[in-house]
C-alpha cells in the first residue's frame, strides 16, 4: 500500500558527483528538506523519476559548508536559500543568493539548533508519552515575537 | 451628512492569511452575495479605498506592508479585521514569526470573526464599518472646524512609495 | 420634439452652453449607473443602485486630498475644463473639428497627468493612453470629414439641420467610430490604460495616484466626455430626433453588451485592429463618397 | 523610451489575492528581468509541531492553505499513519478521495475565475463564481465548513456521508455539467482569450522536467506527473489517467484545468459507484515513531509532507514541500522576456499558492 521510501545514506563531500549522476539518469528534484538532530543538521534530498522515489542523506555539523547543487538543478537555489535563511547553514556557490533576505522572520535562524532543540526521545517502556522537557518550554517562551 | 455610507470602496490585503478568508472576500464580490449592491467595489488601489480589510495576522515582513497601505490611504478610513487570524492569531498565534492581530500595527475599527469567515459576516462586518466611517467623517469635521491644521498634522508620517 | 428643439435653437450660444454644463452630467451620471446595473445584471448580481456613481463622486469629495506633488492636479482641472469645453461648443451647435481637437486636447492634459506623479503603474498607463489616443484619433477625424463630405459644413448646427439621413451615407464611419468608442468609454477589450473595474494588470492605471477630488473631477469628467461623444452617434441619426435617441442609447448599450463579452487586449492588437477597422470601414467608405458625389 | 524601468508587482496588487513580490525590470512593455521575493506570508507554522500533538496538528494541517486544505490535512494524516502502521477503513480512503475531488474542483473553477479577472473578463469570472458555489454548498453540506474543511483525522475521517446524500451529490454534480460545459467552452472557443492565452508563457517539457515543475504546469507541457496514480487513498480502486496536454503554454494550462475538473467529477462518481459500507475511522493507539515522505497530488500539483517522530507524542519535524515552490523558478524562466500585459495571466497559470509556499 504505502509507497516504498528508499533512502541512501551518503558522504557530505560526495554530494555533488552523486546529484550529476542522478541528473543523468534523468532524476529531477524533488525536494531539498532539513532537519534539526540533537548537534547536527540533517540534509534530505529527494529525487523522483517515473514516480521512483529517492532520498540521498547526510549530516552536517553546525558550522560545515555544504555545496550547492544549484548549478546541477537550477531549481534548487530556493531550497538552498531558505536552509540558509530558516536553519543557519551555509551554502557555497549558490546560483541565485539572497544573501539571507529570502525569509525575515521575527526570530534570526529559528530552525538552528539553540533555537530548536530536539527533545530527547521518551524511554520505551513508558506507557504515558512524556511531557516536553523543561528546555523546549523555556524556549517557546524565548520565541514569542519581540514588539517593537 | 457624508456619503460614505453609500459608497465604501474597499482594499483588500492579505497579510499572512491561509487565503480561506481571502476566497471569501472574493465570494462575497460575486453572484450569491454581491457586495456591489451596497455600492462596494473592491478597488485595488489604497489611495481609492475608505475600508482596508486585513486577512490574516500580522508578521515580520507584512507589518511594514499594511502600514504603509494604511497610511496611503486617505481619511476617514477604517480597518476591518476579517477573520480569527486576524483577530488574534488563530492556531498561528503560538508561532515564532506572527506577532498577533492585525490590532497589533493598525487600529482595527470591526472585527469579523470565524475561520474561515463566512461572507455573510464578512458582509455584516463591512457595512458595520461604513457607520464607523460615517462617525469618522463627522468627528473629523468638526475637528477641522476647531482647528483648520489638524489635517495636515495627521499626515506627517505619510510616506509614499 | 419639434418644440423642444425649436426652444433649444431659441437660446442663445450661451444659454447652451449652460444648459449642456449642468444637464450633461446628470446625463452622464445616469448613463453610468445604468451601465453599472445592467453590467451587474448581465453578470448574474443585482448590482448597485442606479444613483450609485453620484454617491461615488460625492463620496470622494469629501475624502481627504492627498498630493504627491504640487503640478498633479492642475493638467486634472485642465482636462475638465477642456471636456466641458469642447462638448459646450459641440452642443452649442459651432464646429465639430473645434470639438474634436480640444477634445484630443483635453486627453493629453490627462495623460500629462498619469506622467506628472512617480507611480510606475501611472506612467504605463500615461504611455498606453497614449497608443490608445493614436488607435482611435484618425477614425474620430475621419467622423468630421466624412459629415462634411454629405453636409458640406462642419458645424454641428448645420450638420443636426441637413434633411439627408448621414447614416446612409456613412455607415463605414459610423461602423468605425462605434469601434473606437469601445477605446474611449474605456470598456473591456480595451480598457488598456484605465478600467472602472479594478481588476487589471495596471492597478487603475493613470489614475493609481489621484484621490478623493482629483478623482472624483476624473469621473465627472468621463460623463462629459460620454455626452459628447454620444452626441456624436446622435448626429448620424439626426434626420428623425426620436430615432437619434434612440441610436445613440443603443450604441452605449451595445458597448455595455461587448464590454461583458471581451477579454482585454494588448496594446499592440487595439492598435492594429482600430487602425485597419479605421482604414477599411472609414477610409473606404469615405473614397466611395467622393466618387458618388 | 527604452530605458529601464523597475515595476513592483505585488505583495498587494489587485489581481493577486496573495502577497508575493516581483521586481520587473522592464524595457517599455517588455520585461528583461524578474526577481522574486517571497515571506510576507511566513507564519512558521512547521514548528508549531513542538506545541501541538500529532492528533492535534491536524487543525494546523487544515489550515496551512486555504484552497487546498484538505489535501494538506489528507497528506499529513497519510504520513502519520504509514508512521505508525495504522491501517485506514476502506470506506475512509473513498470519502477522503470524493472530498479531494471536490476541494480539486472547487479549487480549480476558482482558478478559472480568477484568471478570467486577470485578463479583464470580467462576466466570466462572475460566472464560474456562481458555479463554485454549487460545489462549495455540496462541501458544506457534507463536512460543515465551505473552504476549510476538517472532516480528516488520523485514522480516518470526522464525518461520514450516507448513501441517499452521495447518491444526490452524484446526481447534483452530473447536473452541473451542462453549464460547466457551457462555461469551459467560452474559455476554450472565445477569440480574445485565445489572443490573451496562446502562445503566452511557453514552457518546453524539458525545461518543466529540469526546473522541477509539478502539476498542471507540467502536464500542460507534455510531461504526466500526477501522484494519484501512485494510488494513495482511493485512488488504486478508480481508474484515473493523467491530464496531459502539449502546447506549453498559459492556453494548455488552462486546458488541463478544464479536463481535471471532468475528470474528478467522474472520480467522484466512480467512487461513488464503488463505496462499501464500513467503518470510518480506527482508533488510534501509541506514538509516531519513525519518518514517513508522504506525496499527494493537490490541485497544484505533487505535496510532499515529511514526517518525523521520536515515540514521543509531539512530532520531531514536520516539513511541508508544496507546489508552488518548485514551480517559482518555472515562473521566472517564463516571465522573462514576456510583456507586462502577460504577467497577470502568466502568475496565475501557475495558481500560486503562496500561504503554502510559505508556511
Amino acid at each position: 500500500m504505502s509507497e516504498p521510501q528508499e533512502i541512501i545514506l551518503i558522504e557530505k563531500n560526495n554530494l555533488l558527483g552523486i546529484v550529476s549522476d542522478l541528473f543523468a539518469e534523468g532524476y529531477r528534484l524533488v525536494q531539498i528538506g532539513c532537519t534539526t538532530l540533537q548537534s547536527a543538521y540533517e540534509l534530505n534530498y529527494s529525487f523522483d523519476k517515473e514516480y521512483h522515489f529517492k532520498n540521498l542523506r547526510f549530516t552536517v555539523a553546525p558550522e560545515e559548508e555544504i555545496q550547492s547543487i544549484s548549478v546541477i538543478y537550477p531549481n534548487a537555489f530556493l531550497y538552498e536559500n531558505e536552509i540558509h535563511d530558516l536553519f543557519g547553514l551555509t551554502i557555497k556557490n549558490i546560483t541565485i543568493d539572497y544573501q539571507g533576505k529570502l525569509y525575515r522572520t521575527a526570530l534570526k535562524v529559528p530552525f538552528s539548533i539553540e533555537n530548536c532543540p530536539v527533545p530527547e526521545p521518551p524511554k520505551p517502556k513508558k506507557e504515558t508519552p512524556p511531557e516536553p522537557p523543561e528546555s523546549q518550554k523555556q524556549n517557546s517562551a524565548d520565541t514569542k515575537p519581540q514588539e517593537d | 451628512m457624508g456619503w460614505f455610507k453609500k459608497s465604501p470602496w474597499l482594499l483588500h490585503y492579505n497579510a499572512t492569511s491561509c487565503n480561506g478568508c481571502d476566497i471569501e472576500i472574493i465570494a462575497c464580490l460575486t453572484p450569491l452575495y454581491d457586495l456591489e449592491r451596497f455600492g462596494i467595489i473592491n478597488t485595488g488601489n489604497p489611495k481609492h479605498a475608505d475600508i482596508l480589510a486585513v486577512t490574516g495576522s500580522v508578521n515580520e515582513k507584512s507589518k511594514q506592508i499594511l502600514k504603509n497601505l494604511y497610511d496611503q490611504m486617505p481619511n476617514p478610513k477604517v480597518v476591518v479585521a476579517v477573520g480569527l487570524c486576524a483577530i488574534s492569531g488563530c492556531v498561528f498565534q503560538d508561532c515564532y514569526n506572527v506577532l498577533g492581530g492585525a490590532d497589533k500595527v493598525l487600529p482595527v475599527d470591526v472585527y469579523v470573526p470565524g475561520c474561515s469567515a463566512r461572507p455573510e459576516s464578512i458582509i455584516d462586518g463591512v457595512l458595520q464599518a461604513c457607520e464607523i466611517l460615517e462617525e469618522k467623517y463627522a468627528q473629523q469635521k468638526k475637528a477641522k472646524q476647531s482647528s483648520p491644521k489638524s489635517q495636515t498634522n495627521q499626515r506627517q508620517g505619510f510616506n509614499h512609495e | 420634439m419639434n418644440s423642444i428643439s425649436e426652444i433649444i435653437q431659441s437660446w442663445s450660444i450661451i444659454e447652451r452652453m449652460l444648459a449642456f454644463f449642468l444637464l450633461a452630467p446628470i446625463a452622464g451620471g445616469v448613463l453610468a449607473g445604468i451601465d453599472r446595473k445592467l453590467s451587474a445584471r448581465l453578470q448574474g448580481r443585482y448590482g448597485p443602485p442606479v444613483r450609485q456613481p453620484f454617491f461615488d463622486v460625492l463620496k470622494l469629495f469629501q475624502k481627504e486630498r492627498i498630493l504627491v506633488n504640487k503640478f498633479q492636479n492642475f493638467p486634472i482641472v485642465l482636462f475638465f475644463l477642456f471636456t466641458v469645453f469642447s462638448g459646450a461648443l459641440f452642443f452649442s451647435g459651432a464646429s465639430i473639428l473645434l470639438a474634436i481637437f480640444s477634445l484630443a486636447l483635453a486627453g493629453t492634459f490627462f495623460i500629462l497627468g498619469g506622467f506628472s506623479v512617480s507611480s510606475p503603474y501611472s506612467h504605463l498607463g500615461a504611455e498606453r493612453e497614449l497608443i490608445q489616443m493614436m488607435s482611435y484619433e484618425p477614425m474620430v477625424i475621419l467622423v468630421a470629414v466624412g459629415m462634411y463630405q454629405v453636409t458640406g459644413s462642419f458645424t454641428v448646427a448645420d450638420i443636426v439641420q441637413h434633411q439627408a439621413s448621414l447614416i446612409l451615407y456613412l455607415p463605414g464611419v459610423f461602423a468605425g467610430f462605434v469601434y473606437i468608442l469601445t477605446i474611449k468609454f474605456r470598456k473591456s477589450p480595451f480598457d488598456l490604460s484605465m478600467s472602472h473595474h479594478a481588476h487589471q494588470e495596471l492597478v487603475r492605471g493613470i489614475t493609481t495616484e489621484f484621490s478623493g477630488p482629483a478623482l472624483g473631477l476624473i469621473e465627472i469628467t468621463h460623463w462629459y466626455e460620454n455626452v459628447l461623444l454620444l452626441g456624436m452617434v446622435y448626429l448620424f441619426f439626426a434626420f428623425n430626433p426620436w430615432l437619434a435617441i434612440v441610436a445613440s442609447l443603443g450604441t452605449y448599450l451595445f458597448e455595455i453588451i461587448i464590454d461583458m463579452n471581451y477579454a482585454r487586449f494588448k496594446w499592440q492588437l487595439t492598435f492594429w485592429s482600430s487602425w485597419l477597422f479605421t482604414a477599411v470601414a472609414g477610409v473606404s467608405n469615405i473614397i466611395v463618397l467622393c466618387f458618388l458625389k | 523610451m527604452a530605458h529601464k524601468n523597475i515595476i513592483p508587482f505585488g505583495p498587494q496588487h489587485p489581481v493577486l489575492p496573495e502577497p508575493i513580490h516581483f521586481d520587473l525590470v522592464t524595457e517599455d512593455e517588455k520585461i528583461v528581468d524578474a526577481i522574486p521575493s517571497i515571506s510576507y506570508v511566513h507564519r512558521g507554522l512547521e514548528r508549531l509541531v513542538e506545541k501541538r500533538d500529532f492528533i492535534d496538528f491536524v487543525h494546523i494541517a487544515d489550515r496551512i492553505c486555504g484552497l487546498c486544505s484538505f489535501m494538506h490535512c489528507m497528506g499529513y494524516c497519510q504520513a502519520v499513519e504509514e508512521v505508525m502502521g495504522i491501517q485506514v477503513p476502506e470506506r475512509a480512503l473513498y470519502l477522503r478521495s470524493i472530498w479531494a475531488e471536490l476541494a480539486r474542483i472547487h479549487s480549480h473553477i476558482f482558478w478559472l475565475g480568477v484568471s478570467a479577472d486577470a485578463f479583464g473578463y470580467e462576466s466570466l469570472f462572475m460566472q464560474s463564481l456562481r458555479l463554485r458555489e454549487l460545489v462549495l454548498d455540496i462541501i458544506e453540506e457534507t463536512t460543515g465548513g465551505r473552504v476549510i474543511f476538517g472532516s480528516c483525522k488520523v485514522g480516518g475521517v470526522r464525518r461520514d456521508i450516507d448513501s441517499e446524500t452521495l447518491k444526490g451529490l452524484v446526481a447534483r454534480l452530473t447536473n452541473m455539467k451542462a453549464d460547466l460545459d457551457e462555461l469551459t467552452s467560452v474559455f476554450i472557443n472565445d477569440y480574445s482569450i485565445q489572443h490573451r492565452l496562446v502562445g503566452v508563457g511557453f514552457f518546453s517539457k524539458e525545461d518543466a522536467y529540469t526546473l522541477g515543475c509539478v502539476g498542471p504546469m507540467a502536464r500542460a507541457s507534455g510531461f504526466a506527473l500526477d501522484m494519484r496514480t501512485l494510488g494513495y487513498a482511493a485512488y488504486k480502486f478508480l481508474e484515473i489517467e493523467p491530464v496531459v496536454e502539449y502546447g506549453g503554454d498559459c492556453y494548455a494550462r488552462c486546458l488541463v484545468r478544464i479536463r481535471e475538473i471532468f475528470q474528478s467529477m467522474d472520480l467522484i462518481r466512480q467512487a461513488a459507484g464503488k463505496i462499501s459500507e464500513g467503518p470510518i475511522d480506527v482508533k488510534v493507539k501509541g506514538t509516531p515513531n519513525g519518518e514517513y515522505f508522504s506525496r499527494v497530488e493537490q490541485p497544484r500539483g505533487e505535496v510532499i509532507h515529511y514526517v518525523k517522530g521520536n515515540g514521543s507524542k509531539f512530532l520531531q519535524r514536520f516539513r511541508v514541500r508544496v507546489p508552488t515552490f518548485t514551480n517559482i523558478p518555472g515562473m521566472i524562466k517564463v516571465l522573462k522576456g514576456s510583456q507586462v500585459a502577460d504577467v497577470p495571466n502568466i502568475i496565475l497559470t501557475l495558481d500560486p499558492c503562496i500561504s503554502c509556499t510559505e508556511r
